[in-house]
Parts: structure tokens; C-alpha cells; sequence
């Protein structure tokens, strides 16, 4: 059993507006020092040690990102 | 008309579509059989909780092999706010939908303008009419890159677009587009909420409908 | 999982009578646990004790208002009107043409309070599966909201979850959102009221009641699975009997799954057409140990229940934390042997988990077992119907003459036209009386395509089906500053508000339903506040002829010692023949005429 | 300047329908070999580098996070 993390990130030329939104709470709420926010998802997958990075790109690739808008990144935790 | 799990706007399509005089017929997900139907509707809902992305996990159901084949094969599919989205991400149609701008649901009457008149879908109006639909989403954000948005444009495959505001921040208040063919249309506000003054802003919806069932097959 | 070495099972009870036991952690009187040791004739179990904790709690029991409730029955107006009264989980009006229609108002304040998107979004799902138990389609919901100022940090925080998560849950329901309320005032701040209201609809044959009648027919949980949500009383039990160094503290929050809510409505809906339940029952606030109590006590009495049958979320569950577990989108059914089959199917058809768990008995006991071993045993009426109940000391309070004395005479009026000119601009920027669509527009309003009045109406109609023109018509209105003054006469003011929003629309006013949200029942004051109000509503039912069909009572709505604005909250359900008739609020056409009615 | 990750999960005892309905998906897709999927949050943040560890902290404590239900960990990248 291996635990891997998946994370999902917009395309940098996609505009997030949950990001922006954050941003705008911290001016609000008075904290300087953060120049930007980019939202994505975050999965962590148990699976089992049989199961090779081709199959877990494809997971990622079909399901957890969609490649128009989204970047992704796989490691083992 | 497909029902996936979570699908809320079936009964409602249904609805438009015998009142434009078509018979409609109901598809279930888990069946890949299109019950020799004419054109296939997706209706909007949150499929699957709309966990994940919007129409991510319904896009894998069986009956989606069969309507991503027959959409190939120049069958008439409508693809309405969860359906635009699982159309998206069959690859039907190009780009995404995502987060309204303001991050929130929003649920009003918008006036669209029909700018492509030829689609199996748009046929009933004429180019430019202006008409009053609902909509109501969470994630109607059209994105595409720059280059698919341009070729939209030229090949004049937007079908709908916003005005008098745009509600979700769609790029290029873009409300629906077609395929190359014509024949897969996405749309992000409801015509099926909008075919009788009683229970919806007017009967501007209807027009949808009745291309379909004006145009021989 | 083994069976636990140390599991407080029956036997155990009985050789070890003086083992001290956590009742007063679990909100429990001495003398309510005097009770059950004398109805089991020894100590409860750890897991009885975990039953009737929840059981007799305020929130299960009305162990303080049921003795004002009373009024509700005994000053009913006659009507022909009521096919299912209060005591069920929600009433259920003839609306004619063999139609028939349940509502119910519901709170839920605190959980809002704490996580307010998930709070209010459970909240929604709580008051759904109440309506969808009686056999009906839910087809709309509403949802009466109060807040602290507008401006207060606490309001910040709380209003946009709320109103999300009322959103979000009902949007993703598919159910139009027709109307509410959303009221600010400083005696909200820490204290936001949250209720909601679901309307369903179904034919006069088909309701379905809470009750499991039969030996031998299967009791089925189906739904979600069982986890941790809201067991922090629990926790204290399984701890002290079997953990003595407690593990964390559990969540008090439940997390809502629309989504599963949405196919379990499906599946029922389904379940209910093919006539394959004797009866059901939702699993709310007190989870299994309500639903297996409740049905068995309305049913022909006893229940034999495998308690580690129940699928879990969280494997390391102990069976106290099982029956107290608050988790959603579940519910239990008797299903008779032939049926189960096509039952289970029906489930697996809407990919709904579905899990025979115990039997209907004639024994009149409730016993449940954990890996063979009995660990519950009790009359289930006892826990059910049988619980305290408190004449709570009642005082008008001192201030409450001073407080009317200041009747408005003294304060400044505008006289010339720049000064109400003044005064009606600040009104109309007022937050109690801006534009509300602000937040109406995050709802769904048209989904079901029946949908016929809704927001900014003073009442929202939808078409009962669209095989026919019949509609109903709902509002609902609570002032609690009007309640605070006078709880009598504001309780009947809200009431006549609701009435007149409903009868404005066309609609012929049927039935009423009440959410009685209020600080301490243990401040005489508040209780004065409460009884009054109870009385003023059972007296204005009487005298407009409308029954009450059902409500809820939420207690402990205060901070410190100072309680929120008493704030009964009306519904009143209407019919309407045919809804091309209603008539919208608005001037509609240019030289119509303006009548004033009444004095 | 310094990118800062936050991500944040679900606390494990909470209900997590978004990992649920990712898992069926999987199982539909005849995608053998994972058995657990928990979804979370996946904050990327451009901070200047006078942001310490508690103010950073305190960010995803009141804003990112919401830890009635949620945990966080936080790593500079
Ligand atoms: N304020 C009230 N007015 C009338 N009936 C009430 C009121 N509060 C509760 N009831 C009735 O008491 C019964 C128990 O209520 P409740 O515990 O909320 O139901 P449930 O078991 O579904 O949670 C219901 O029939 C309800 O309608």
C-alpha cells in the first residue's frame, strides 16, 4: 500500500477567481506580505503498490485534471 | 433525454420538448442503449454532486460512449448548463466551463443573443433576436485559449452570447457554441425554463426545441 | 472488528450495578437517570443510556414545551383539511383532486452557528428527508434566516456560509427555493436563527407513516454510512467505559452530501411507487436510536437489531457512538420478506447502500446485539414516547412594563417633506428592508418547472404537479421585535402576516406550521416569552380556522444569560385551484385603481 | 520572494463525498488498484520573504482552512 498525492492546478493563463478572492480577504483583513493566490485541488490516492506511474498519470490525465484548463503534478508520499 | 445520477433538469427538458411537439424519452445512464432516439438531450444538475469538476465523472457513464458516437455521426445532441459541462469534458466541444467570477450561484432571467442561427439546435430564431432564458450556475465561466476562442469567432460556431451583462464571467460573454458540424450544441442558460409565461420569464425557450423537430433528420 | 473484551452488555448491567456512569456529561438529570434504572430495573447499559440520553434530551423529547404544545390539539379548529396530525414527522393536508401535502419548519441554529455552510446546508437536508418520510415529493423549500447587524464581524462570518449552504444544498437537490426571510438585529449576534421549511406533494393514498408493524419484516438502513458526525456526547461514553484515556473529541459537525440526499430521494420516491415499505422513518437529530425507538413504539412493538450489521464509515465506531451518530442522508424502512428483494434492487438501481439490520417483533422489547452479545434491551415506548416531562417555572419578566411604557408616543416624527423624504430614504436602505435579491438570486427558483410564484413575493406558489392547475401557496413571517413586546400578540401577528401573504396570492389559507425559536427554557422569562407566544398562535389558529400541522422548538438561543428576541416563526400552507389565477404583488397596469382594505 | 504551499484536508473522521464519488468513478472506469481518495484544498502563495511561520500560519488558520472540519500543513517550495 503507497500513499500518493495528487495535486491540480489552473493553467497560469486561466483566470481563478477563488485565488483573486482570497487575495482580496487578506488585504481586508489587514496581512501584507502575500503577492498572490492560485486555488487548486489536492487528492490523496491509497493504492496499491502494484499500480505503476503510467496508470496513475492516466488517472490523473482522464479524471482528476482536465488538461484544457488544468496542470497536475504526482509524487509518492 | 439522458438522466444521470444527480441530473435535476430532465423532467423539465422533457417537458420543453412535447411542448415543441416531440416525443421525448427517457435515457438512464447506466445504459448505453439510445433507444433509437432522434436527439439526445443532457439536461442540467449537478451529475455526480458535480463532485470533482462539473460533468467530470458523468462523462464516463455508458450512455455517454454511445452519445459521443452519435454525436460523430452527426446525430443532434444539446448539451444545457451540466450538459454543456459533460460535453466539454467529452471533448464534443472545445474548452471548459469554470467558477463564476463572483464565486457565487447565480439564478436570473439573462438575455441572450442568438448569433448562429444554423445549428440543428438555433434554426427557429433568427440571427441577432434577442431573447430572455434563466440561468442558474455556479461554474459558467467559458474559457477556452485564445486561439480556440478566435475560431469560434470565425467559424461564427458561437451560438449564444450574453448581453446586458455578463453573469459568470464568460470569456467573450459567450453563453453557448456548437461543433463544427452544427449538430452538438452547449448552452449555458436553461430554454426549457423558459417555454410557458406561467412558470418561467416568457416562452423565448421554446425556439430551441422547435429547430430540432423543424428540420427533417 | 472482535467483539470489544470490556463491551457493557446486559449481563454486564446486571453484576455490576453501582458502576458510576457519565449521565450528567450527557446532559442527563439525576433523577431522569433515576428513571431508567427503575424502568430497566437496573443500570442502563452504556449503550441504553446513550438511547435514552438522546432520547429524553430537549431536542427529542420537548421535554419543556410539550406541555404548551398540548394547545396545538386542544384548541384545533375542526377541518376536514387534516389527513395526518402533529406527532408524525410532518402533517399532511388534503388539498383536493386525491392530492395531498406535507410541510414542516424546521431549525437549525447552533450547527449553523459553528460551521455555517455545513450547518445550514444539513439543516435543508434534515427538513427534506422529514417531508420525503411521509411518502411525498419534495417540491420546494424556503428558509427564514436572522442575523446580527450587517455590519458585526459575527455576521461576516456567518451569513455567507449560511446562505451558500442553504443554496448549495437545495440547488443540488433540485429543489426551487420559493421564499423566506433574512431579518437582522443585534440580539442575533452569536445567536443566527436558522430555519428551513420543505413542502412535498403526494396522493392521498400514498402516505407513509413511521412505524414498524409486522413480526418478521426486515428493517433495512439504507443511505449513507454511519462516521463520527456529531457524537461529541458520545464520545464521553465510549471513553469512560472503554477507553479511560479518550480518544480526541469528536466532531460536533455534520458534513451534508447533497448528492447522496438527491438519490436517496430518487430511490424512495421509487421505493414508495412500488408500494415496498410497511413504513420508514429518516434518521435526524438522535440517528438510529430515534429511528429504531420511534418505529418500533408506533408499530407492534419490538425490534430485534444487529447493531454491528450497520456499515461505517469509521471502522473504529464504538456501538454507543453508532447510536448516537448524527451522520446524513440516511434512512430506515420495514420491508415485508417478499418485498425485500425488489427493495434491495431498487437501492442497488440508485447505487444507494442498502443493509437489512434487524426484525420486527411482538415482544414489545427494543434489543440489539453487538457480535451476538445483547447490549440493548428496553420497552421502546419508554425511550420514545414516555420521556420527562417539565412544567417549567414561568414569571413575567420585571423589565417588561417598563419596556412597554415606551410605546413610541415620544419619539421625533418627520413633519416636513425633506425629513420623510430623509426618513424614507434610510428606511429603504435599511438592511431589513433592502432588496433581498442579493441573496435570492444564489437560489434556484425554477427547477421542477412548477415554480409559479417566487421571490420577491410575500408568498411562493408552485403547481402540485404539471397534470394539474392545483398549486399551493406558502409564507412564512416572524417579528421578534414584536414578540419581544407583547409574545401573545406577536406570535398571532406573524401568523396573520403569513395568512394574509398566502391569501393575497388567491390561495385559501389550510394549515400551519412553526418553528418557536427562543433563549433558555430555564429563565421564567423566557418561558413566560414561550408560553405566551404558544397560546397566542394556538388562539389565532382557532380563530382563523387553520390547524397546526407541525413545528419544531429551538431552546438555548442566547448568550451569556440574555436571550435572543423571542422569534416564532409562521408558516401557513394554502391551496390554490388553479395557479394561472394567482395574483402577483405589484402594480400591473397603468389606471388601475388603489383600495384599502380593513381598518 | 518565496512560494509557499498550503494544502488542506479534510480532518479524517469527516465526510468527504467529493473523494467518494472519485472513488466510484475509478471502480467504473474498471480502474483496479486504488482503494481511498480523500479531496482536498491546494493553495500556491507568493509571499514575500519578511512573511515568518506564525503569520503564515495564522493564514491558513483563519482564511484557507477551516479547522472545525479541516487540517492543514503548510511547505515553502
Ligand atoms: N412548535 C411546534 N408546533 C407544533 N408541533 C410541534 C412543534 N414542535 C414540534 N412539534 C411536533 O412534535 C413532533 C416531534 O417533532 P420533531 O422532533 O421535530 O420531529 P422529528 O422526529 O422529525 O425530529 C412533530 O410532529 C412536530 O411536528
Amino acid at each position: 500500500m503507497a500513499r500518493v498525492v495528487v495535486d491540480v492546478v489552473l493553467k497560469p493563463e486561466i483566470l481563478d477567481p477563488q485565488g483573486q478572492a482570497i487575495l482580496g480577504a487578506l488585504g481586508r483583513l489587514g496581512v501584507t506580505g502575500v503577492t498572490g493566490v492560485r486555488q487548486g485541488k489536492h487528492f490523496e490516492l491509497e493504492v496499491e503498490d502494484a499500480l505503476d506511474g503510467d496508470a496513475l498519470a492516466r488517472i490523473a490525465d482522464t479524471l482528476l485534471a482536465n488538461p484544457v484548463i488544468e496542470n497536475y503534478s504526482i509524487r509518492r508520499v | 433525454m439522458v438522466t444521470f445520477p444527480g441530473s435535476l433538469d430532465d423532467r423539465d427538458a422533457a417537458r420543453a420538448v412535447r411542448a415543441a411537439g416531440g416525443e421525448a424519452v427517457a435515457l438512464w445512464h447506466a445504459d448505453p442503449w439510445l433507444h433509437d432516439v432522434d436527439a439526445v438531450i443532457l439536461p442540467g444538475g449537478f451529475s455526480y454532486g458535480d463532485y470533482l469538476r462539473c460533468g467530470a465523472i458523468a462523462r464516463f457513464s455508458p450512455v455517454m460512449a454511445s452519445v459521443i458516437d452519435g454525436a460523430h455521426n452527426g446525430m443532434p445532441v444539446l448539451g444545457i448548463c451540466n450538459g454543456f459541462q459533460v460535453l466539454c469534458e467529452a471533448h464534443l466541444l472545445p474548452g471548459a466551463l469554470v467558477r463564476n467570477d463572483h464565486q457565487r450561484f447565480v439564478c436570473r432571467d439573462q438575455t441572450l443573443r442568438v448569433e448562429n442561427t444554423r445549428t440543428r439546435w438555433t434554426s427557429d430564431y433568427r440571427e441577432g433576436q434577442e431573447i430572455v432564458v434563466p440561468i442558474k450556475n455556479a461554474e459558467g465561466g467559458y474559457v477556452a485559449d485564445a486561439a480556440t476562442l478566435d475560431a469560434l469567432e470565425a467559424e461564427g460556431r458561437v451560438v449564444a452570447r450574453y448581453v446586458d451583462g455578463n453573469p459568470n464571467g464568460s470569456q467573450r460573454h459567450i453563453a453557448g457554441i456548437s461543433n463544427e458540424a452544427g449538430n452538438v450544441v452547449g448552452l449555458m442558460p436553461h430554454p426549457e425554463h423558459a417555454i410557458d409565461a406561467l412558470t418561467g420569464p416568457g416562452t423565448d425557450g421554446l425556439g430551441f426545441f422547435r429547430s430540432l423537430l423543424g428540420v427533417p433528420a | 472488528m472482535s467483539p470489544r473484551v470490556d463491551l457493557d452488555t446486559v449481563e454486564v448491567a446486571g453484576e455490576t450495578p453501582d458502576r458510576a456512569q457519565p449521565f450528567k456529561e450527557l446532559g442527563m438529570a439525576a433523577d431522569e437517570y433515576a428513571r431508567v434504572r427503575e424502568i430497566l430495573g437496573r443500570r442502563p447499559t452504556s449503550s441504553e443510556l446513550a438511547i435514552y440520553s438522546v432520547m429524553w434530551s430537549e431536542h427529542c423529547s420537548y421535554k419543556s414545551s410539550i406541555v404548551h404544545l398540548r394547545q396545538f390539539r386542544d384548541k384545533a379548529p375542526a377541518t376536514d383539511a387534516l389527513l395526518v396530525g402533529m406527532g408524525e414527522n410532518a402533517g399532511v393536508v388534503d388539498v383536493g383532486d386525491g392530492w395531498a401535502v406535507t410541510f414542516k419548519i424546521e431549525s437549525h441554529n447552533h450547527p449553523s452557528f459553528v460551521e455555517p455552510y455545513q450547518g445550514a446546508a444539513t439543516g435543508v437536508g434534515g427538513i427534506v428527508r422529514d417531508i420525503l418520510t411521509m411518502g411525498a415529493r419534495p417540491v420546494a423549500v424556503m428558509d427564514s434566516l436572522r442575523f446580527g447587524p450587517l455590519q458585526a464581524a459575527d455576521t461576516g462570518r456567518v451569513l455567507p456560509g449560511v446562505v451558500a449552504g442553504v443554496g448549495g444544498y437545495g440547488n443540488c437537490l433540485g429543489l426551487p427555493n420559493i421564499g423566506g426571510e433574512i431579518v437582522f438585529d443585534e440580539s442575533y449576534i452569536g445567536n443566527p436563527l436558522v430555519n428551513a421549511l420543505c413542502a412535498g406533494v403526494m396522493r392521498a393514498d400514498g402516505i407513509k407513516l413511521a412505524k414498524a408493524d409486522g413480526p418478521g419484516n426486515h428493517v433495512v438502513l439504507f443511505g449513507a454510512r454511519t462516521g463520527g458526525d456529531g457524537i461529541g456526547g458520545a464520545s464521553v461514553l465510549a471513553s469512560a467505559t472503554f477507553e479511560a484515556e479518550g480518544e480526541t473529541k469528536r466532531p460536533s459537525v455534520q458534513v451534508g452530501d447533497p448528492f447522496a440526499e438527491k438519490v436517496l430521494i430518487e430511490c424512495c420516491l421509487e421505493i414508495f411507487a412500488a408500494d415496498l415499505v410497511v413504513g420508514i422513518q429518516d434518521l435526524g437529530a438522535a440517528g438510529i436510536s430515534c429511528a429504531t425507538t420511534e418505529l418500533a413504539a408506533a408499530g407492534t412493538g419490538g425490534m430485534d437489531v444487529r447493531l454491528d450489521l450497520v456499515p461505517l464509515r469509521d471502522s473504529g465506531l464504538a456501538p454507543e457512538e453508532i447510536l448516537m451518530s448524527e451522520s446524513q442522508e440516511r434512512m430506515m424502512a420495514v420491508v415485508t420478506p417478499e418485498k425485500l428483494d425488489e427493495f434491495l434492487a431498487v437501492c442497488a438501481k440508485w447505487d444507494v447502500l442498502s443493509t437489512v439490520i434487524g426484525t420486527v417483533t411482538d415482544t414489545g422489547r427494543l434489543r440489539m446485539t453487538w457480535h451476538d452479545e445483547l447490549i440493548v434491551d428496553l420497552p421502546p415506548t419508554t425511550a420514545a414516547n414516555d420521556g420527562p416531562v417539565y412544567e417549567r417555572p414561568i414569571e413575567r419578566p420585571l423589565d417588561q412594563d417598563v419596556l412597554v411604557q415606551h410605546d413610541g408616543a415620544s419619539l421625533p416624527r418627520p413633519t416636513r417633506g425633506d425629513q420623510l423624504r430623509a426618513t424614507v430614504l434610510r428606511l429603504a436602505a435599511s438592511p431589513n428592508l433592502a432588496d433581498k435579491s442579493w441573496v435570492t438570486d444564489q437560489y434556484d427558483r425554477y427547477v421542477l418547472g412548477n415554480t409559479v410564484l417566487a421571490q420577491p413575493e410575500d408568498a411562493g406558489i408552485v403547481r402540485i404537479d404539471d397534470s394539474t392547475t392545483r398549486g399551493i401557496a406558502i409564507a412564512t413571517d416572524g417579528n421578534g421585535r414584536y414578540a419581544r413586546l407583547d409574545p401573545y400578540a406577536g406570535a398571532q401577528l406573524a401568523l396573520a402576516e403569513a395568512y394574509r401573504n398566502v391569501a393575497t396570492t388567491g390561495a385559501r389559507p389550510l394549515a400551519v406550521t412553526n418553528c418557536l425559536n427562543f433563549g433558555s427554557p430555564e429563565d421564567p422569562g423566557v418561558m413566560w416569552q414561550f408560553s405566551e407566544a404558544v397560546r397566542g398562535l394556538a388562539d389565532g389558529c382557532q380563530a382563523l380556522g387553520v390547524p397546526v400541522t407541525g413545528g419544531n422548538v429551538s431552546f438555548y438561543n442566547q448568550t451569556g444569560s440574555t436571550p435572543i428576541l423571542p422569534t416564532p416563526v409562521i408558516g401557513v400552507l394554502g391551496v390554490i385551484d388553479d395557479v394561472a389565477r394567482r395574483v402577483p404583488q405589484g402594480l400591473r397596469a397603468d389606471g388601475a385603481q388603489l383600495y384599502l382594505l380593513g381598518d
